[in-house]
């Protein structure tokens, strides 16, 4: 008689296999959900493109969002801002119209948030407009994109900030209570 | 590699199927939920996301009248801080103003317009519009006024200053009613009266706790919540702390340790109620001594003849070495001042009481100087004490209301169901065909009434308040919303005019809003300034006015004052006297404004429920004061549940052992004891149910502090929820001390320690 | 494919006799199969070199090094002083050095283990079931039918109660 | 031995793997009964408290660690024996050792299973536990290996590791024994676990030196895990846990539960597995006298505890002591004395220490005066601290009684599953203390063993 | 630069006790008890700015309060002559603090500003620190609180509402101090004045007893009261060298 373990691990495959295989399908099913449900680029109440706007016709980011060089937050412009121009421009256009109901009927646009961050992070637009940041370093590319979306070069994690504040050497800037609060 | 055949695949597709399910999933479950951004129509001028922005406006939570600064991001108020430039609070605040913030996002407050639909105080009502609601009462007033009825209005309101107060007064005036009062538990009706017996004037003067250097309270827990806390606090560390060359020295006397009396450097715990009685012994002391040289010194000598040091201290408790040395002590710290209130104040014989501490001013000769007892100027704007309701008073009304007298009653945030004791206000009530409420919060007060009417909490509407007492000069502040309503509800002022238009009084109250009632009332006071103020037009010395949140006139009163010969002729203290014998009650029950709760008003904030109550550290709950060695005798131990027992009533409560309070004596905060004021506010008892209607006899005040009790032990017992696990430092010098000898030769720097040296 | 010859015996001390005549036979040393461990197969079959005692050392100056280097290291990679202590703190880095140089001196030990014993056995080797329960066996690669013999004999003399002939699949 | 009958090599054989294979009813009820206490007082209120928050357990400010600790170390505790006296007996090559060690091991690796289940009850934050271990990640944070806990990481998990191994290791040629006389999955199983075992000399020999060095590294790491668990109190400076005799205090403390554990173990092998041959009165005998010996040395060191604290004449170290002998938990206190002090001192009688019985409630007895000293430790000091004015008071709560009761039903199921996994006696040692089989074996023994 | 030249740089930087060389600033507060009478206005300013939870009278009851600064109080002698003292007691941000050391994930440690750090969102709660910490102002959450609406709408944006299972504590109003250096930086000025910055409980104090500000600024008013011959710090006798330094009350027995 021999033995070896060989045989033991042949019997095993089948099982193995199983196993494999589901584990492979959890890693598929995760990938899936973040590449097709990703709630990172959500359908807005208005498709409204930063590809035209900013992209196309060059208008400067903070001329939206007036507030990002003195606050916390960057602000998005009311509806009267959007009237503003769309008053004369492609008035016609499906989605000017929905703006224009917005607009007649006094109610604000529901935006969804893209780029959020979660409650315990206290990030400040203002200081990091005034060190001369560019929008893009953090949110991307997004005068190329028609509908706005996270992006693997700017994936708003922590490691992100903190190799930013590194390489610029920040006074404090890997203090914890720099973000968290 | 194996062969895999088709039940195997399919197996496969199975396990691979549910994997991916499962990975979907569980993206799914940590994913963050969406968030929204919502961004204005039009863009707001006074705020931008991110940024906080500040008003300046004034404080409501007490009679008091701190300026307040409100922060407020994206709309909502998030913070209240003292104003820096109100002379009242000087930037700080207390724990009830802080509190203020509750009031405005309180959960149980009133959401819109409601209409009694069952019987009174079963608690059924119907939501109606504000249309309907203001019609209902309008229509009613309206009637009357025609008929010349108007007297058969009653108009109950909270202590309220300013043009708010002035409104009120328009609009009874116009009614044709006489029935506007103004009730507060804690309105210190015997420190007007004794001003009036001895200054002659019904209003009160500025106590300057800052510069003075020996103060002698009685009774007056001018920390917790006497008069203007966050001022005499600021006082206090002044005088304590603030000076380089001296360190001011503080005695508080009165039977149970308040607050004050726990940061004072003397507690002297006198028999209750004869505070004022150990005040004539010490001003019998001045005099017979020979301190005091003033030309009435035969009248002072004649008048105090029958208090001498040691009568007074068979009468008080309070031994003659102390006597003695407390009152040299007060004549020869230069300035020090005597202030009275309180529990002194809540006895029958309250108004001599007080009358007996001026007079230990007036010996001491500190009034109209820094560090005693200033005058105020008369006020800016509109005044109200003398609507203020006593006691008596109210007794009045409920009566008149049992005549029939009384057919609408209008009710702004004033709660007598809860703060009058055996007044049978309850079942007067039943008999006013149409009660009206303007509360923003079901009170006990308010759930008996027919139409409610919920009014704006002060963040969000507009006011303005006179200060009184001032704080030696005129001030003024105008309030104004910091955020824009939360509710369905309208501001008390804008109430009142809408009804007064409805009603058919649009001619003599023409004015649309509360703002611009307060904006004319202000341009008088512009009208009147001086040139300083009349460089700039009226509409900037509003936007002005608003931007600071306070105004004041630099003008201080001539401090000269002559006192009248009878007031020295009549001064006496007569004994206390208290309901009840003292076999059948042996404890007297000494029942004191909550330092947390205030009156009650303030049982519905969460904070202010599980503040420590400073004392004690109990939070959420009553609970009845006893000597250490009373409760020995009758074997109490903290939590045991005791029943208090008055000829007027029983309530049950859990023992608090303290150690500063006198063996006759049991003490209870008032504050608890709501049942319709909210989720909050629900819990524990009412003192006020069980005390006696004795009163002060010259102003119909009640005398709180003259009921006497029995305790009994249920056997049962609680849990005291507290913070406190020991209350002795074992000698693990926690709180270090110095010694006010031991440290002067200790260090040559030693500025703050008290210098104050005195012979005895 | 190897033929191997397979004595089974009673008690160790015959097996251990028969091992020792069929190495002087010239036979590849013969393998010994017995449930317990037997005393003395040192002397009859020649000393073994073991290599576990090296691994066990190798093992714990690493796992010390690494768990020095692991605390001292990350504690440099993102600074988060504590306690007014130094980032490097001394006494209780040694602590999770001397834990790690014991984690890696078991981990060693181990794999010197397997190393040196052959485990785990991937290769068919003969076996007899019975040598696990109160049989000692002694197997013996044979070339050919003549070694098998000679080899069978030999085990017969020295007291085996059965001589199986055993085939290792290659 | 002294049985009456001499044991042959292929009755142990036979006897272990009966015990494995052959599964009674009984077995099947038993291990029902645990998994659904399990479920039922371990997993649900710990569920609920996942839910809930740290609030369901009685804990609170200034008590913030409570039963869960005191579970944590008992457990850790009850594991020292196995694999630390297993290691000490192999060394000194101590005969008695052979037919307990293998189930004394399996105590260590499943108490600390066990008291690793209550390091993921006791955290505020459990699905982060990973924080604690060093990895590299996008936040670039590591653990603070400066923090007494993390040496508990570290200390445990190469602890837990050792002493897997160790177990492993040692079960290897029983394995291999058992593997030839199964089938199917087991067969399978046994064959992959014994990888392949052939009992030739060269392994043995190997497995000697390498089981040697095993037990000569797993000595000192047994020692400083308990340490290290008592640093996690002795660093603080608690009055009354910041001690230097904490580290020997909590190593005497845990070998002398582990011990007491021990005892109960076998009787329950013994009782119900048959193994009365193998676990004998000499078993019982010297784990009494260890007993007595461990008990005398714990309450030595506990009273030069108490004494260093009251000497020291320290407000805070008096007052902790007071509240220890005389507070509110002052009866846990007598109890504790009563059963891990006196007690023990009946082993002093050879005829207590040879009955059975007796020994399995002595033995129960210590273990409930261990848990309770651990009680103590965590439930009194911390509520006496410096401040008084921040005292208070800890009662445990359901939930965490209840997972406490759950985590001894966790811990049978795992004891259970493992004796029909494992051989339980180790069979190559112990046919090791026989005499070699006689030359007819082929006559077996009548009967089943009593 | 040769490695072995860093390497010895990196050692002596990396061996220095308390690693700083010197704070950017050295926050401190001071308590003059001789002014303070408890009226715990502190405690609500604190509670109202750091979003600290209302946990209901039962949790109180348990002894699950969350109160980042407390007053204790401590009764001296029998009636009549009996003393009630009152200390508040917060976070003392110890430069040599017991609670960091133990914190197996970093989520307490001392950062350049001389405070006594604690981040939520890494804690995991293992309570240590809690245990650790002699002064017993670290705040544990037990449950996940809640605010009825809406009374959450009070909540300061700038502090992060903490969840189930975390450890918390006074911060010294971090957010206060990181808005004030904003400020500071707006204003191009180096460094913040004093008096600039002051957390909720100074800021509200109505005696004045609470003072902060940085005690590396020698003429700062938290400086000069640190020279006051009454200073102390409670517990010193552990050498926590904590940055809240009590002023000692005067008793003087009636001289």
């Amino acid at each position: 008689m021999n033995v070896s373990i060989v045989p033991a691990l042949k019997a095993l495959i089948p099982a193995a296999l199983v196993v494999a295989v589901v584990l492979l399908g959890l890693v598929v099913g995760f990938w899936a959900n973040a590449a097709f449900y990703p709630g990172t680029s959500p359908e807005q109440p208005i498709a409204f493109s930063h590809k035209i706007h900013a992209g196309e016709n060059e208008i400067p980011c903070m001329y939206c969002h007036t507030q990002a060089r003195r606050s916390i937050s960057a602000g998005v412009p009311s509806v009267s801002k959007c009237m503003g121009c769309h008053n004369e421009v492609a008035t016609q256009r499906p989605q000017i119209r929905k703006l224009k109901n917005y607009w007649e009927n006094k109610e604000p646009i529901p935006w969804i948030k893209v780029h959020d961050l979660p409650d315990f992070v206290h990030f400040t637009h203002k200081r990091h407009i005034a060190a001369g940041i560019e929008c893009q370093t953090c949110h991307g590319p997004v005068e190329t994109m028609d509908q706005i979306r996270l992006t693997d070069a700017a994936p708003m994690e922590m490691g992100l900030c903190l190799n930013c504040h590194k390489q610029k050497e920040v006074a404090n800037g890997l203090d914890c209570w720099t973000c968290h609060k | 590699m194996p062969n895999i055949d088709r039940r195997d695949f399919i197996k496969l597709v199975g396990a691979g199927s549910v994997g991916v399910g499962a990975g979907f999933m569980l993206r799914e479950t940590i994913k963050h939920p969406t968030e929204q951004l919502i961004p204005h129509v039009i863009a707001p001028e006074d705020f931008s996301t991110g940024i906080a922005t500040w008003y300046n406006t004034v404080c409501s939570m007490c009679a008091a009248g701190c300026g307040i600064s409100v922060r407020t991001r994206e709309g909502r108020a998030k913070k209240i801080e003292g104003n820096p430039s109100h002379p009242v609070s000087q930037g700080r605040l207390c724990a009830l103003g802080q509190a203020g913030l509750q009031v405005l996002y309180n959960p149980d407050r009133l959401t819109g317009p409601l209409m009694q639909t069952g019987q009174r105080g079963s608690g059924s009502f119907a939501q109606v519009t504000w249309q309907e609601g203001l019609d209902k009462v309008a229509d009613r007033l309206e009637l009357l006024t025609a008929e010349n009825q108007g007297n058969r209005i009653g108009l109950l309101s909270q202590g309220v200053r300013g043009h708010l107060a002035q409104l009120f007064e328009l609009f009874a005036d116009q009614l044709g009613s006489e029935r506007l009062l103004h009730y507060d538990f804690d309105h210190p009706h015997t420190l007007y009266a004794a001003n009036h017996r001895f200054f002659g004037e019904a209003r009160l003067p500025y106590y300057d706790l800052k510069n003075t250097r020996y103060l002698l309270s009685f009774g007056a827990d001018y920390l917790g919540n006497w008069i203007s806390p966050v001022h005499h606090s600021l006082g206090f560390g002044h005088s304590r702390q603030g000076r380089s060359d001296v360190r001011g020295r503080f005695v508080q006397i009165e039977p149970r340790m308040s607050m004050s009396g726990a940061a004072a450097d003397e507690w002297i715990s006198a028999k209750p109620g004869t505070e004022g009685i150990l005040a004539l012994g010490l001003a019998h002391r001045i005099v017979s001594e020979g301190h005091y040289s003033g030309v009435d010194r035969d009248d002072w000598t004649t008048a105090l003849s029958g208090y001498t040091t040691d009568q007074v201290a068979e009468q008080t408790g309070v031994g003659a070495d102390t006597i003695r040395r407390i009152a040299d002590t007060f004549v020869h710290t230069e300035p020090s001042l005597a202030i009275g209130g309180g529990s002194a104040a809540n006895h029958s014989n309250g108004v001599d009481t007080l009358v007996a501490v001026n007079a230990l001013n007036y010996l001491v000769a500190n009034i109209g100087k820094p560090g005693g007892l200033v005058f105020n100027p008369e006020p800016a704007g509109p005044a109200s004490q003398d609507r203020q309701a006593s006691y008596r008073t109210m007794l009045e009304l409920a009566e008149d209301a049992k005549q029939g007298n009384i057919e609408i009653l209008i009710l702004n945030g004033t709660n007598p169901v809860f703060s009058l004791p055996s007044a049978g206000f309850e079942e007067a009530l039943a008999e006013i065909p149409l009660i009206v409420s303007l509360s923003s919060f079901m009170d006990e007060t308010t759930a008996l009434a027919d139409i409610i009417l919920p009014s704006h909490t002060y963040l969000e509407s507009w006011g303005d308040d006179f200060p009184e007492p001032g704080v030696g000069f005129s001030i003024g502040s105008v309030s104004q919303p910091v955020v824009s309503p939360l509710y369905n509800t309208r501001a008390t002022g804008d109430i009142v005019l809408q009804l007064a238009k409805q009603a058919g009084l649009s001619d003599a109250i023409p004015w649309s809003s509360m703002k611009d009632f307060i904006k004319d009332g202000w341009r008088l006071i512009y009208d009147r300034g001086g040139l300083d103020t009349q460089k700039e037009s009226f509409e900037s010395f509003w936007r002005s006015i608003l931007k600071a949140g306070v105004w004041g006139e630099k003008t201080h009163r001539d401090p000269a004052f002559t006192l009248d010969k009878r007031v020295i002729n009549s001064i006496a203290v007569p004994p206390p006297e208290f309901s009840g014998s003292s076999d059948a009650y042996p404890f007297i029950l000494h029942p004191y404004v909550s330092t947390t709760l205030h009156d009650g008003h303030a049982a519905n904030l969460p904070w202010m429920q599980e503040l420590p109550d400073p004392m004690t550290s109990v939070v959420y709950g009553s609970w009845v004061e006893i000597n250490p060695a009373t409760a020995g005798q009758m074997n109490l131990k903290e939590g045991d549940l005791v029943d208090i027992e008055s000829p007027h009533g029983q309530i049950r409560a859990p023992v608090y052992v303290y150690p500063a309070i006198m063996p006759g004596v049991i003490a209870m905060p008032i504050g608890q004891g709501h049942v319709t004021y909210g989720r909050y506010a629900n819990r524990g008892v009412n003192p006020i149910e069980i005390l006696s209607p004795r009163v002060d006899q010259r102003t119909g005040a009640l005398a709180s502090s003259a009921t006497r009790v029995k305790i009994k032990a249920t056997g049962r017992r609680i849990e005291l929820v507290k913070t406190g696990g020991n209350s002795r430092e074992l000698g693990r010098e926690i709180v270090q001390t110095t010694g006010g000898k031991a440290s002067q030769g200790h260090s040559a720097k030693l500025n703050s320690i008290p210098i104050t040296v005195v012979p005895t | 494919m190897t033929n191997f010859a397979a004595g089974i015996f009673h008690g160790p001390e015959s097996a251990l006799a028969a091992a020792g005549t069929l190495k002087g036979a010239g036979y590849t040393t013969p393998e010994l199969m017995s449930p317990v461990p037997i005393e003395g197969v040192e002397e009859v079959l020649g000393e073994k070199k073991s290599v576990i005692k090296t691994f066990t050392l190798m093992g714990g100056i690493l796992g010390g090094t690494f768990g020095f280097l692991l605390a001292a290291g990350t504690a440099v990679l993102y600074l988060h002083p504590t306690g007014g202590r130094p980032i490097i703190t001394i006494p209780p880095f040694l602590i999770i050095t001397y834990e790690m140089t014991i984690l890696f001196g078991i981990l060693f030990t181990v794999l010197g283990f397997f190393i040196s014993a052959r485990l785990p056995v991937i290769r068919e080797r003969v076996y007899l079931p019975e040598s696990a329960v109160d049989k000692f066996v002694v197997t013996v690669a044979c070339a050919d039918d003549e070694h098998f013999k000679r080899a069978e004999a030999i085990l017969r003399d020295a007291g085996a109660e059965q001589v199986r002939e055993v085939t290792e699949e290659a | 031995m002294p049985e009456a009958k001499e044991l042959q090599y292929a009755d142990i054989h036979r006897d272990v793997v009966r015990s494995i294979v052959e599964t009674g009813p009984k077995y099947y009820i038993t291990l029902g009964t645990a998994i659904f206490v399990t479920l039922l007082c371990f997993f649900f209120p710990w569920f609920y408290q996942l839910y809930y928050g740290i609030g369901a357990a009685g804990l609170n400010h200034p008590q913030v660690w409570g039963t869960y600790l005191a579970s944590f170390i008992f457990w850790i505790g009850l594991s020292h024996s196995g694999t630390l006296l297993s290691c000490v007996l192999h060394l000194t090559n101590s005969s008695w050792r052979k037919a307990m060690y293998r189930s004394a091991e399996a105590m260590t690796l499943f108490s600390l299973v066990v008291a690793f289940t209550f390091v993921m009850v006791h955290l505020g934050r459990p699905w982060f536990i990973h924080w604690s271990l060093p990895y590299p990640n996008q936040m670039e944070m590591w653990p603070n290996f400066r923090s007494p806990l993390l040496f508990d990481v570290m200390a445990i998990t190469t602890y837990l590791t050792g002493s897997a191994i160790f177990i492993y290791m040692g079960s290897i040629p029983d394995f291999a024994a058992v593997r030839d006389r199964t089938i199917g999955w087991r067969n399978t199983m046994y064959t992959l676990l014994s990888l392949g075992w052939r009992g030739t000399d060269r392994e043995w020999h190997r497995l000697h030196w390498a089981y040697t060095f095993l037990a000569v590294l797993i000595i000192p790491l047994a020692v400083s895990v308990h340490s290290i668990v008592s640093w996690d109190f002795a660093l603080s400076i608690v009055p009354a846990l910041h001690q230097t005799i904490f580290a020997p205090y909590f190593v005497v403390g845990a070998i002398y539960s582990g011990t007491a554990g021990i005892v109960t173990v076998m009787f329950i092998l013994r009782k119900y597995m048959d193994f009365g041959q193998y676990i004998t009165k000499v078993h019982f005998d010297n784990l009494g006298k260890l007993l007595l010996v461990l008990s005398l040395i714990w309450t030595y060191i506990n009273m030069v505890e108490l004494f260093t604290g009251w000497y020291s004449g320290a407000s805070t170290e008096h007052e902790a002591l007071q509240y220890k002998l005389f507070g509110y938990y002052a009866p846990l206190y007598w109890e504790m004395i009563l059963f891990c002090a006196v007690a023990p001192l009946l082993c002093i009688s050879k005829r207590f220490r040879t009955s059975f019985v007796p020994m399995l409630i002595l033995s129960i007895a210590v273990n409930i005066g261990m848990y309770t000293e651990r009680f103590l430790i965590v439930g009194t000091s911390l509520s006496r601290q410096y401040l008084p004015d921040a005292w208070g008071l800890y009662v445990p709560s359901l939930v965490e009684l209840s997972i406490i009761l759950g985590s001894f039903a966790l811990f049978s199921t795992f004891f259970l599953i493992f004796v029909k996994i494992f051989p339980s006696v180790s069979m190559y040692e112990v046919k090791e203390t026989m005499s070699t089989p006689k030359t007819e074996p082929e006559a077996p023994p009548e009967g089943n063993p009593a | 630069m040769s490695i072995l030249d860093r390497i010895a740089d990196g050692w002596r930087k990396y061996r220095k006790p308390g690693y700083y060389d010197e704070f950017d600033y050295h926050w401190g507060m001071t308590v003059d008890l001789d002014r303070c009478t408890g009226c715990e206005a502190c405690v609500t300013a604190c509670q109202s700015e750091n979003n600290l939870p209302i946990v209901g009278e039962k949790a109180f009851a348990e002894g699950r309060e969350v109160k980042w600064i407390r007053i204790e109080r401590y009764w001296e002698g029998e009636f009549p002559d009996v003393k009630l003292r009152f200390i508040p007691m917060l976070c003392q941000h110890c430069d040599s603090a017991p609670c960091e050391t133990v914190c197996p994930v970093s989520a307490t440690y001392h950062n350049q500003d001389g405070l006594n750090t604690q981040v939520y969102n890494r804690c995991i709660g293992t309570r240590s620190c809690a245990v650790y910490c002699p002064y017993e102002v670290r705040y544990f959450n037990f449950y996940d609180h809640h605010w009825d609406s809406p009374l959450d709408q009070q909540l300061n944006p700038d502090v992060t509402v903490r969840e189930k299972g975390v450890m918390e504590k006074c911060t010294f109003c971090i957010q206060r101090i990181r808005q004030a250096k904003d400020v500071a930086k707006d204003d191009g000025r180096r460094r913040v004045r004093d008096g600039e910055v002051q957390p909720a409980c100074v800021q509200t104090c109505p005696t004045q007893a609470l003072v902060f500000g940085d005690r590396k600024d020698p003429e700062s008013q938290v400086s000069k009261l640190m020279n006051n011959p009454r200073t102390y710090r409670v517990l010193d006798e552990l050498n926590t060298d904590s940055s809240v330094v009590y002023l000692k009350k005067v008793e003087d027995d009636h001289a």
